[in-house]
C-alpha cells in the first residue's frame, strides 16, 4: 500500500514540475515586465524608478540562460528567471506582489480563512444536499417527482453562476433584507450573517449538475442483482438505499468530489468578489485586474497543488470505499 | 432553515458599537503605500491626510481655497535676496509631539549614545518614552527622504528648485554605490553623513529657512500636503519589515488628529483618536466657528473611523441606504432615485439625507496622437481640419445625460473651475455640436463624406483604451457612433493594460481617452500636460498627445512661475486659443462629485483635492440607531411560503410511493 | 400432504408500445408442502416472472393484475400491506437466483449479508447471529466458515457464492424456497453439488422448492412434479416420469426429442421449427399453434381448455382432446 | 472579415450535410436519430431555430443601401448580414433607455422615434435589445462551436495516439493531460487570455486549450478498450496498416463519444464565457457581456430589467435545449461509458 502512495507522490511531483514549466512559459515569455512595473509604481514616476523596481523584483534577469557567466560555470543557468522561478515556488517563497509589494504569503494567509469559511460549507452543504436529494429522487424513481427533478436539474445547469449571484443578492439581500447584501468581518458573532447568503447561493448553483450525476449513478445501482437479492431478503426500500446502494455508489461519488475541489476555488472567485469577502478568489480577481502576475502565478500554482493532493487522497480512499480496488 | 431566517438581521456591525461615535466609510481599493513621501492616490490620502500634518493646511470653509498655518505659526512670504535666491522663513509651533509608538525606544537609546541630539525629559521616570517633540530636524529629515532616490517619491522633481536638493540625492547615490557598509546603515545616519540639503537651513530647534534658486510660488501648496509632513526617523528605522515588524509604508507615525490602529488591506482600516494631538491649550481653530455650536470644544469629535472594503459599488450604496455607511458618492445606477431635477428627490429628503456638490479640479479628454501621419501634426492642415471636424460632433451634454446623470461641467479648456485662469464665459467654438460644419471641414480636409480617397472607403482610425470594463466600452461606443455619423469608421481597441502602455510608449496609437486630477490648485499643473518636453514617446512624460508647439511652449515657460496676475491670465488665454485651433485634445468634462451625507453626520463640507477633514466631522449615534432599525425590517413571510410550497410538492409523492410499492 | 401454495389466475402485465401486454397469462397451480415443483420452459416464457410475482417483486413498470390470487398456507399474499409482505419475504418464502456472481453486495463481506437476512426478521445479538451464520455455512458445505465469514464476494468462487445464497435463503427456515435457474451459470461439476445440496436441504428441512429451469436434466434429478410453460401459459402439468417419458403436448414432446443425449449418434438433431412469439402480439387461440405439427383448425381460433388425463396429469391441447374423443388411449 | 464569416458558414453547412448523409446511410445512427427526434421534438425544433438565426446573422456582404434616416454613414460600406438588413439597426435607434413596447423614453418621458416597436426595449445607447439578443446567437454558437472544432481534433489525436500506441507515447500524453488537468481551468483560461490578449479568436483558442483534456482522457480509455477487441486483432493479423485500422475501425467507434462531448462541451464553453465577460476579457457582442453590463442596471431604482432578462433568457433557452439534447443523446447512443461526462 505504502509503495503505491510513494509512487503516486513521486508522479504528483513530476506533474508539479510540468505545471511550473507551463506557468513559467505563460507568465514570463509573453508578458513584458516593463509594463508590470509601470502599473505597479504608477504613471507619473520616472524611468529610473521603473528600473529600480524591476531590480528589486528580480525581473531584470535573463529568462533561460545568463550570458554573462562562462559556459562552464553553473551560475550560467542558476542566475536566471527560470531557476529562481522553480526555486521560489518549490520552497514556497512566493516573494512580493507586483501590485503593491506586500509579501504574497502574508496575503495568502490573510485570504485563506475567509475563503475556507465560504468554500467549505458550500462544498459540504452541496455534497450532503445533492446526495440526499438524489437518493430521494432515486427512491421515487419512475414517479412524476423523478421526471420533474430531471427537468429541474437540467434547467438549473443551464443558468450561469453569475445569474444565480445577481438575482440571489438582489432578491434576498436587497428586497427581503434577510442578510447583509455584502461585506465580511472576522468577528465570530457576526461572521455567519455575512456567509449565509453566499453559501446558500453557492449550494443552489452546484445542485443542478450534482443531482443529475448522482441520480444516474443511484439508478444504475438500483437495477443491479444484489438489490433484488436484498429485497428478496425482506429489506425495505429506505434501508436498501442507505446501506446497499449508497455504499456501492461511493466510488463514482469520490471521483466526482475530487473533480469539484478546483471548481470550489473557482466558484468562490465570483461570489467572493460580489459579496466583498476578502478571500483567495477575490485576491485572484484583483491580481487579474491589477496585472499582478506574480500573485496570479502563485494562485494557479496553489490551485494545481490542491488538485494533485486531492487526487492522491482519492486514490487512497478508494480502498476504503471499495474492497475490490487494491492499490499497487 | 426557518429558525435561521427568523433570527437573521442584516446589521454588519457588533451591537455594542450602536451608541458609540464611530464613522463608517467604504473603500474600494486598499492604498499601495502609506509612506507620506510616496503615497499619491486619493485612497491613500484619505488615511495619511488624517495621520500626518504639514506646516500649513487649507481653511476648511473658505472658497476659493485659502492656506492657513498648521504646525507652523504663520504663512510666510517669499523674500527674494539680492543674489536672486528666494527665502521662506518658518517658525514651528512649540510643544507638538508625535503619536505614541513603540519605535521611540530607539530615540531613548540613540540619545543616550550621542549626547549631541536634543535630550528629552521622559514623561514618567524609568518608563521608556513612547513619543517625542517635533523639531525642525524632523522637517529636514522629511525633505531629505523626498530627495532620496531609494524612497523614489513620484513628486520629488517639484522640489528641484530648493538649493542643493539634486546635489544631495546625487551625493547619496554615489556614496551608496561606492561604500556598501554605508548603504547598510539606517537612512537618517546616511543622510547625516552625506551632509544634508543646503537649501534646508535649520536656525534652531523651532525655526528654519527654505532657500530656493528660483521663484516657485507653488512650494507653499506642497507644504500643505502629507508629502512634506514631519516624519520621525525612529519609525523609518524601526519599521523595516524584518522579524515580523511591518514596513514603514504600512505603519504611519505622525502628529495628526488620528492614529492607524488596524490595517488589513483586504478588509478593514481603523483610525482612532490620537490622545497626543495638539496638547497645547488652544480652542479649535477659529475658522470653523460657522460650523455650529460645537466649534469651540476640542477636536476631533469622532472616536473611531472604520473603513470597510467594498469592491462592488452597488452593494456599498445599498448598504448606505440601509444606514450602514455614513456617507457615500452617488452611483450612476441609483442616481435617478436620488436626484430629480438636479436636487434631492423626495424619498431621500424624507430620510433626512443631505446632498453635497463639489467640482473636482480635474479633466477628462479624448486625445489625438500628434505624431500620427493621419491625425497628427505631419498631416498638416488636413490633419487639423480632421481633428476640428471630429471635435465638432462630440455632444458633451448628451454624454453627461447618458453616463454621468447630468453631473460634470462641460470642459472648454484644460484648466478646471476653481483655479486661476478658468473663465466660465469662455466657449470653445469647436466644442459646440455642428454636424454640418463638421461635414464641411471633412470635405476641406479631403475626406468628403468621410471617404478616404486612397481606399475609396470611410477613413479608418483606431481608438485605444485600457479600460476593459463593459460600462467604459459603452462610453467609447458613444463616441464611435458620433464619428460614424459623419462617415469616419473608428475601431475600438480595448486591450489589457500592458498592451495599452506598449502602444503609448512607441506611439502606435491614433485616438485615446485619458484623465488628470490636480495635485495642487494651479493652472500650471494642467497646462504642462501639453508642453512638448513632457511628450510621452519622447521622455515618457504625461503629455500623452505628444503635442509640441513652439509658441505654446514659450507662453507656458513664461506663465508657469508667474504669480496669479493679469499678465498670467492673458498668457493662459493665448495658450487656450492655440489649443482651440490645433485641437490636440477634445476636452470632455470636469468631474463633479455629488455625495450624500447621512442625517446623523454633521460639520461635513466636501473639499475636493482629497483633503479629508475628518477631524471636523461629528455624529449623533442615537439618531443613527433609530433610523437603522426603521429602515431594516426584514420581510420574513416568503421563508414560510417557501417551506409550505416545498412540503406541498413532496407530500403527494410520498403518498403515491406507498400506494405503488405494493 | 397439506396444501402449501395455491396460485390462481395469476397475470403479470407490462406497458407495451400499444397498451399493456400480458407476459404471464392467467396461470394457476398448487404446491403441496415438502414437494419440489419444477416450472419448465424456454427463456422468455414468463417462468421467472411468475416466481417474482409470488414474492410480489415484479420490477417497475410491470404490474401484477389485481385479479391474481396467491394463497400461502391460507394467507392471501395479494391483500398484504407492504410492511407485512416484507416480513413474508425471507421468513416464509425465500429465493435464490441464477447469477451468483452479481447477486451479492460486492462491497460488504458475505457473513454480514447473511446476518442482515436474520436480523431483518429476528431480534438477536450480533454474536449469536454470527454463530448461526457460521453453522449455516457449515450446513451448506462451505469449508472454514469462520474465515469465509469475513471474505468478500469477489474472493469466492461461483459455487461458493451460490452456497452463501442458499444459506441466506434457508436462514429463517422458510416454508417455500424459489430457485430461479440455480445451476445455469455454474459449470457442470459444481451443478451436481448444488443439486445434491438442494435435495438434501429439501429432505432435512421439509422446505418445498419451486424450481425454475429450462434444463430438463436438472428436472429429472430433482423435481417431483413438472409444470410446462409456453408463451406465458401453462400447457401441461404432471408427475416427473409422466412428463419426461409420456409427454402428451406436442411442444413438450418436441422439447424432449431435441435433447442431444437422446438422439442417436450421427442423426440430425430434431428441432422445433419457428420462433417463440413476442408478447407484443400473441397468436390467437393456442399460442403454440403456428409451430405445432399437429395443428387443427380450432387451435388458432380457440384457447384450449385444461384436460385432466388422470389424477395427476393434465394438458391444454385441442389435438390431444380430439384424439381422446376418438377413443385413442 | 466578410469572406471569413461566409467561409465559416460554408464549412458548417458542408459538415452538417456530410453528417446527414452519414446518418442516412448508417442504420444504427439512423435509428438513434429517429428515437432522439421522438424523445425531444421541441428541443430539436428550438435548436434549429437558433441555428437559423445564427445562419441569418452569418451570411453577410457589402453593398445595398442602409435604412432610411440612418444615423450611421459608415454602415453602408460595411459587411452587413441578413439579420442586419432585416432590422436595419442604424435607423432603428432611440436616444437611450426605453421599456419594452413603450411609447416614450424611460427617463425623461420624451416620445420615441419608433414607439411600441421595440419588443424588448432599448439599452443605454438606444440600441434595440431584441436585435442585440438575436445577434448573441451567432456569438454563442461561435464560442461553443468554434471552440469544439479546436478541441475535438486535438483530443482525438492525443487520445488515439495514447490509447492505440501505448508505452512511451501514452506516458508522454498522459503527463501532458495530467499537467493541464491539474490547473483549475478558469485560472488557466484567464492567464492565457491575459497573455494572448482580448478578442474572439483568442478567447476561443484559450477555451479550446483548457478543455480538450476531458475528451482526450475518454478517447484514450475507449481506444484502449477497442484495441483489445478481436476484430481489431483480426484486422492487424490480415496485415492492415496501423493507420488504416485507426481510420476504419477505431475512429467510427468513437463517433458517438465525439458527438456527446461536442454537445456537452458547447454549454460549458458558453457558461465559461459569461465568467470571462464579468472579468472584462469576454467576447464582444456575447450575452455574457450583455449580462455584465446589465447587472448594474438591475439595481437601478426604478429597475431597468429588460436588458438583463433578455440576455439571461436567451442564454437559458440555448443552454437548456443544448443540455436536454445532450441528455437525450447520451441515453440514445451509449449510456454506459458516458456516465462520467
Amino acid at each position: 500500500m505504502w509503495a503505491y502512495v510513494v509512487r503516486r507522490l513521486l508522479y504528483g511531483f513530476i506533474t508539479v514540475l510540468g505545471v511550473l514549466f507551463l506557468l513559467f512559459l505563460l507568465f514570463f515569455t509573453v508578458a513584458n515586465p516593463e509594463d508590470i512595473a509601470r502599473k505597479a509604481v504608477g504613471e507619473k514616476a520616472s524611468p529610473e524608478v521603473y528600473a529600480q523596481w524591476l531590480e528589486n523584483h528580480g525581473y531584470d534577469r535573463p529568462l533561460f540562460v545568463n550570458p554573462e557567466y562562462p559556459t562552464s560555470s553553473l551560475a550560467r543557468y542558476t542566475d536566471t528567471l527560470l531557476a529562481s522561478h522553480y526555486h521560489d515556488m518549490l520552497t514556497f517563497d512566493f516573494g512580493r506582489s507586483d501590485a503593491d509589494d506586500t509579501p504574497i504569503s502574508a496575503r495568502l494567509r490573510e485570504g485563506a480563512l475567509p475563503s475556507l469559511l465560504l468554500t467549505f460549507p458550500v462544498f459540504l452543504g452541496g455534497l450532503l444536499f445533492s446526495i440526499a436529494l438524489s437518493l430521494l429522487i432515486a427512491l421515487f424513481r419512475d414517479t412524476y417527482i423523478d421526471r420533474m427533478a430531471v427537468v429541474l436539474c437540467v434547467a438549473a445547469m443551464s443558468i450561469a453562476t453569475l445569474l444565480y449571484i445577481i438575482f440571489g443578492q438582489f432578491l434576498i439581500g436587497k428586497v427581503l433584507r434577510w442578510f447583509p447584501i455584502s461585506g465580511f468581518s472576522g468577528d465570530p458573532a457576526v461572521v455567519w450573517r455575512f456567509l449565509a447568503l453566499p453559501v446558500m447561493i453557492g449550494i443552489l448553483a452546484s445542485l443542478g449538475p450534482d443531482i443529475r450525476f448522482y441520480r444516474t449513478i443511484f439508478l444504475e445501482e438500483a437495477h443491479r442483482d444484489y438489490v433484488r437479492t436484498a429485497r428478496a431478503k425482506g429489506c425495505g426500500e429506505g434501508s436498501l438505499m442507505a446501506n446497499h446502494i449508497l455504499r456501492n455508489a461511493m466510488l463514482p461519488i469520490l471521483t466526482r468530489v475530487v473533480t469539484t475541489i478546483p471548481f470550489l476555488f473557482v466558484g468562490s472567485l465570483l461570489s467572493e468578489n460580489f459579496f466583498g469577502i476578502p478571500g483567495l478568489g477575490a485576491l485572484t480577481v484583483e491580481a487579474i485586474n491589477g496585472n499582478d502576475f506574480s500573485t496570479l502565478r502563485t494562485m494557479v500554482y496553489i490551485g494545481a497543488l490542491l488538485f494533485i493532493g486531492a487526487q492522491i487522497l482519492t486514490d487512497v480512499t478508494y480502498t476504503i470505499a471499495d474492497p475490490r480496488v487494491r492499490l499497487g | 432553515m426557518l429558525q435561521v431566517v427568523s433570527a437573521c438581521s442584516n446589521d454588519p456591525y457588533p451591537s455594542d458599537d450602536q451608541t458609540r461615535k464611530v464613522l463608517y466609510r467604504a473603500f474600494p481599493e486598499a492604498p499601495k503605500t502609506l509612506d507620506p513621501a510616496v503615497a499619491y492616490t486619493t485612497s491613500a490620502h484619505a488615511i495619511t491626510g488624517n495621520i500626518y500634518e504639514g506646516l500649513l493646511e487649507y481653511d476648511y470653509v473658505a472658497r476659493p481655497y485659502q492656506l492657513v498655518p498648521a504646525l507652523a505659526t504663520g504663512v510666510p512670504e517669499a523674500v527674494s535676496a539680492p543674489d536672486g535666491t528666494i527665502r521662506y522663513h518658518f517658525e514651528l509651533r512649540p510643544g507638538v509631539r508625535y503619536a505614541d509608538d513603540a519605535c521611540f525606544e530607539l530615540s531613548e537609546s540613540e540619545s543616550s549614545k550621542s549626547e549631541s541630539s536634543h535630550s528629552e525629559i521622559p514623561d514618567s521616570p524609568g518608563s521608556t518614552p513612547t513619543t517625542r517633540s517635533v523639531t525642525t530636524r524632523d522637517l529636514e529629515f522629511s525633505f531629505q527622504r523626498l530627495a532620496d532616490p531609494a524612497v523614489a517619491s513620484p513628486i520629488a522633481q517639484n522640489f528641484a528648485k530648493i538649493r542643493g536638493f539634486r546635489q544631495f540625492s546625487a551625493n547619496l547615490e554615489q556614496r551608496r554605490e561606492r561604500d556598501a557598509s554605508f548603504a547598510a546603515r539606517p537612512p537618517h545616519e546616511q543622510y547625516a553623513l552625506v551632509g544634508g540639503i543646503e537649501g534646508v537651513h535649520l536656525l534652531n530647534e523651532l525655526e528654519l529657512d527654505l532657500v530656493l534658486d528660483a521663484p516657485y510660488p507653488q512650494l507653499l501648496y506642497w507644504l500643505a500636503m502629507p508629502f512634506t509632513a514631519p516624519v520621525p526617523w525612529e519609525a523609518v528605522a524601526y519599521y523595516d519589515g524584518e522579524e515580523g515588524r511591518p514596513h514603514f509604508r504600512d505603519h504611519p507615525v505622525g502628529t495628526g488628529p488620528f492614529v492607524l490602529t488596524r490595517y488589513n488591506k483586504q478588509a478593514l482600516m481603523v483610525l482612532e483618536q490620537n490622545p497626543r494631538w495638539r496638547e497645547w491649550p488652544q480652542p479649535a481653530p477659529g475658522h470653523i466657528a460657522p460650523l455650529g455650536p460645537r466649534a469651540g470644544s476640542r477636536l476631533p469629535f469622532i472616536e473611531r473611523v472604520e473603513y470597510r472594503r467594498e469592491k462592488e459599488a452597488i452593494p456599498a450604496f445599498g448598504k448606505f441606504l440601509q444606514g450602514y455607511y455614513d456617507g457615500s458618492a452617488i452611483i450612476e445606477e441609483s442616481f435617478d432615485r436620488v436626484i430629480q431635477e438636479d436636487q434631492l428627490s423626495s424619498d431621500m429628503a424624507e430620510r433626512g439625507m443631505r446632498l453635497e456638490k463639489s467640482v473636482e479640479p480635474g479633466i477628462y479628454y479624448l486625445g489625438f496622437n500628434m505624431d500620427d501621419p493621419v491625425v497628427g501634426a505631419p498631416a498638416g492642415e488636413r490633419g487639423r481640419k480632421l481633428r476640428q471636424a471630429m471635435s465638432l460632433v462630440i455632444d458633451i451634454d448628451e454624454l453627461s445625460r447618458l453616463f454621468l446623470n447630468g453631473r460634470g461641467v462641460p470642459a472648454n479648456s484644460p484648466v478646471p473651475p476653481g483655479l486661476f485662469g478658468y473663465d466660465p464665459e469662455y466657449r470653445n467654438p469647436y466644442r459646440e455640436v455642428d454636424v454640418e460644419r463638421a461635414k464641411q471641414l471633412l470635405i476641406e480636409a479631403g475626406y468628403p463624406g468621410g471617404i478616404d480617397a486612397e481606399t475609396g472607403r470611410p477613413l479608418k482610425l483606431g481608438f485605444d483604451t485600457p479600460d476593459t470594463t463593459s460600462t467604459a466600452q459603452l462610453r467609447s461606443q458613444f463616441h464611435i457612433d458620433a464619428w460614424r455619423s459623419i462617415g469616419i469608421d473608428v475601431e475600438l481597441r480595448a486591450t489589457t493594460y500592458n498592451q495599452f502602455q506598449e502602444k503609448m510608449r512607441n506611439g502606435a496609437f491614433q485616438l485615446f481617452r485619458w484623465g488628470w486630477i490636480a495635485d495642487y490648485p494651479d493652472p500650471e499643473n494642467f497646462l504642462f500636460l501639453l508642453e512638448s518636453s513632457n511628450g510621452r514617446t519622447r521622455s515618457g512624460g504625461p503629455n500623452t498627445a505628444n503635442f509640441s508647439n513652439a509658441e505654446y511652449d514659450a507662453l507656458f515657460a513664461e506663465m508657469k512661475d508667474r504669480p496669479n496676475d493679469e499678465r498670467r491670465g492673458e498668457l493662459i488665454r493665448e495658450m487656450q486659443s492655440i489649443l482651440e485651433r490645433e485641437r490636440p485634445w477634445i476636452e470632455l468634462y470636469h468631474p463633479e462629485d455629488y455625495s450624500l451625507v447621512s442625517p446623523w453626520l454633521e460639520n461635513v463640507k466636501p473639499f475636493g483635492m482629497s483633503y479629508p477633514m475628518l477631524k471636523y466631522y461629528d455624529i449623533d449615534p442615537d439618531e443613527r440607531a433609530r433610523l437603522r432599525a426603521e429602515w431594516n425590517q426584514p420581510i420574513v413571510w416568503p421563508a414560510y411560503a417557501l417551506a409550505g410550497l416545498s412540503v406541498l410538492i413532496v407530500v403527494p409523492g410520498i403518498f403515491t410511493f406507498f400506494r405503488e410499492r405494493v | 400432504m397439506a396444501e402449501l401454495l395455491q396460485v390462481s389466475n395469476l397475470s403479470v402485465t407490462f406497458p407495451g408500445s400499444s397498451g399493456r401486454v400480458t407476459v404471464v397469462d392467467d396461470i394457476s397451480f398448487t404446491m403441496q408442502a415438502g414437494e419440489v415443483l419444477s416450472l419448465v420452459g424456454e427463456s422468455g416464457c414468463g417462468k421467472s416472472l411468475t416466481a417474482l410475482a409470488i414474492m410480489r417483486l415484479v420490477p417497475k413498470p410491470g404490474r401484477i393484475e389485481t385479479a391474481s390470487r396467491i394463497r400461502l398456507e391460507g394467507q392471501e399474499l395479494m391483500d398484504l400491506a407492504v410492511p407485512d409482505m416484507r416480513r413474508v419475504r425471507g421468513e416464509q418464502i425465500a429465493m435464490i437466483f441464477q447469477e451468483p456472481m452479481s447477486a451479492l453486495n460486492p462491497v460488504q463481506a458475505v457473513g454480514p449479508q447473511v446476518v442482515e437476512a436474520l436480523r431483518l426478521h429476528e431480534r438477536i445479538t450480533s454474536r449469536e447471529a454470527r454463530a448461526r451464520v457460521e453453522e449455516l455455512f457449515e450446513r451448506v458445505g462451505i469449508p472454514d466458515p469462520r474465515k469465509r465469514f469475513e471474505s468478500y464476494p469477489h474472493q469466492l468462487s461461483g459455487g461458493l457464492k451460490q452456497r452463501v445464497m442458499i444459506a441466506m435463503a434457508v436462514s429463517m427456515r422458510p416454508r417455500l424456497l424459489i430457485a430461479d435457474e440455480p445451476t445455469t451459470a455454474l459449470d457442470v461439476t459444481v451443478q451436481a453439488q448444488i443439486i445434491e445440496l438442494l435435495r438434501e436441504l429439501q429432505s432435512t428441512l421439509g422446505t418445498s422448492v419451486l424450481l425454475i429451469t429450462h434444463d430438463l436434466g436438472v428436472v429429472n434429478e430433482l423435481a417431483d412434479r413438472v409444470l410446462m410453460m409456453y408463451a406465458g401459459r401453462t400447457i401441461e402439468a404432471g408427475l416427473r416420469e409422466q412428463i419426461l417419458s409420456r409427454p402428451r403436448h406436442p411442444y413438450t414432446h418436441g422439447l424432449l426429442r431435441s435433447i442431444p443425449a437422446r438422439a442417436a449418434r450421427g442423426q440430425r438433431l430434431a428441432e422445433i421449427s419457428g420462433v417463440v412469439p413476442s408478447p407484443e402480439h400473441w397468436p390467437s387461440g393456442c399460442r403454440f399453434a403456428p409451430r405445432c405439427s399437429e395443428r387443427l383448425e380450432v387451435c388458432t381460433k380457440q384457447v384450449p381448455e385444461s384436460l385432466e388425463l388422470d389424477a395427476t396429469h393434465s394438458v391444454c391441447c385441442h389435438a390431444v382432446a380430439a384424439s381422446l374423443a376418438e377413443g385413442a388411449p | 472579415m466578410v469572406w471569413l464569416s461566409n467561409g465559416a458558414v460554408v464549412v458548417v453547412l458542408a459538415l452538417a450535410s456530410l453528417a446527414g448523409i452519414a446518418v442516412r446511410r448508417n442504420p444504427l445512427w439512423h435509428d438513434a436519430m429517429r428515437r432522439l427526434a421522438r424523445r425531444r421534438p421541441i428541443t430539436l425544433m428550438a435548436l434549429s431555430v437558433f441555428g437559423l438565426i445564427a445562419l441569418l446573422d452569418s451570411v453577410c456582404w457589402v453593398g445595398g443601401e442602409t435604412g432610411p434616416g440612418s444615423g450611421d454613414a459608415v454602415a453602408a460600406y460595411e459587411a452587413r448580414s441578413l439579420l442586419d438588413r432585416w432590422f436595419e439597426p442604424e435607423s432603428f435607434r432611440e436616444r437611450s433607455y426605453s421599456a419594452p413596447f413603450a411609447a416614450e423614453e424611460f427617463y425623461g418621458a420624451a416620445p420615441l422615434e419608433h414607439p411600441g416597436e421595440h419588443w424588448l426595449g432599448t439599452d443605454v445607447l438606444g440600441r434595440d435589445v431584441f436585435f442585440l439578443t438575436l445577434k448573441g446567437f451567432r456569438v454563442a454558437l461561435l464560442i461553443g462551436g468554434f471552440t469544439s472544432l479546436i478541441v475535438i481534433p486535438i483530443a482525438l489525436a492525443f487520445g488515439i495516439a495514447a490509447g492505440y500506441f501505448g508505452g512511451r507515447v501514452d506516458d508522454a500524453v498522459f503527463f501532458l493531460i495530467s499537467t493541464l488537468a491539474s490547473i483549475p481551468s478558469l485560472l488557466l483560461l484567464i492567464a492565457l487570455i491575459m497573455v494572448l490578449g482580448r478578442g474572439t479568436t483568442q478567447v476561443c483558442i484559450a477555451l479550446g486549450i483548457t478543455s480538450w483534456v476531458s475528451l482526450a482522457r475518454l478517447v484514450r480509455a475507449e481506444t484502449f478498450r477497442l484495441r483489445e477487441l478481436d476484430y481489431v486483432e483480426a484486422a492487424r493479423a490480415l496485415g492492415v496498416s496501423e493507420f488504416q485500422i485507426i481510420l476504419r475501425h477505431i475512429l467510427p467507434n468513437l463517433a458517438h463519444l465525439v458527438v456527446i462531448t461536442f454537445v456537452l462541451l458547447f454549454s460549458s464553453m458558453v457558461l465559461a464565457e459569461t465568467i470571462l465577460a464579468y472579468l472584462g476579457v469576454g467576447v464582444d457582442g456575447s450575452w455574457g457581456q450583455m449580462i455584465d453590463r446589465a447587472k448594474d442596471e438591475f439595481s437601478r431604482d426604478p429597475v431597468v430589467w429588460w436588458n438583463l432578462s433578455a440576455a439571461s433568457a436567451a442564454l437559458f433557452a440555448l443552454l437548456l435545449s443544448v443540455n436536454l439534447l445532450g441528455d437525450a443523446l447520451r441515453d440514445v447512443l451509449d449510456p454506459r461509458t458516458l456516465r462520467e461526462l
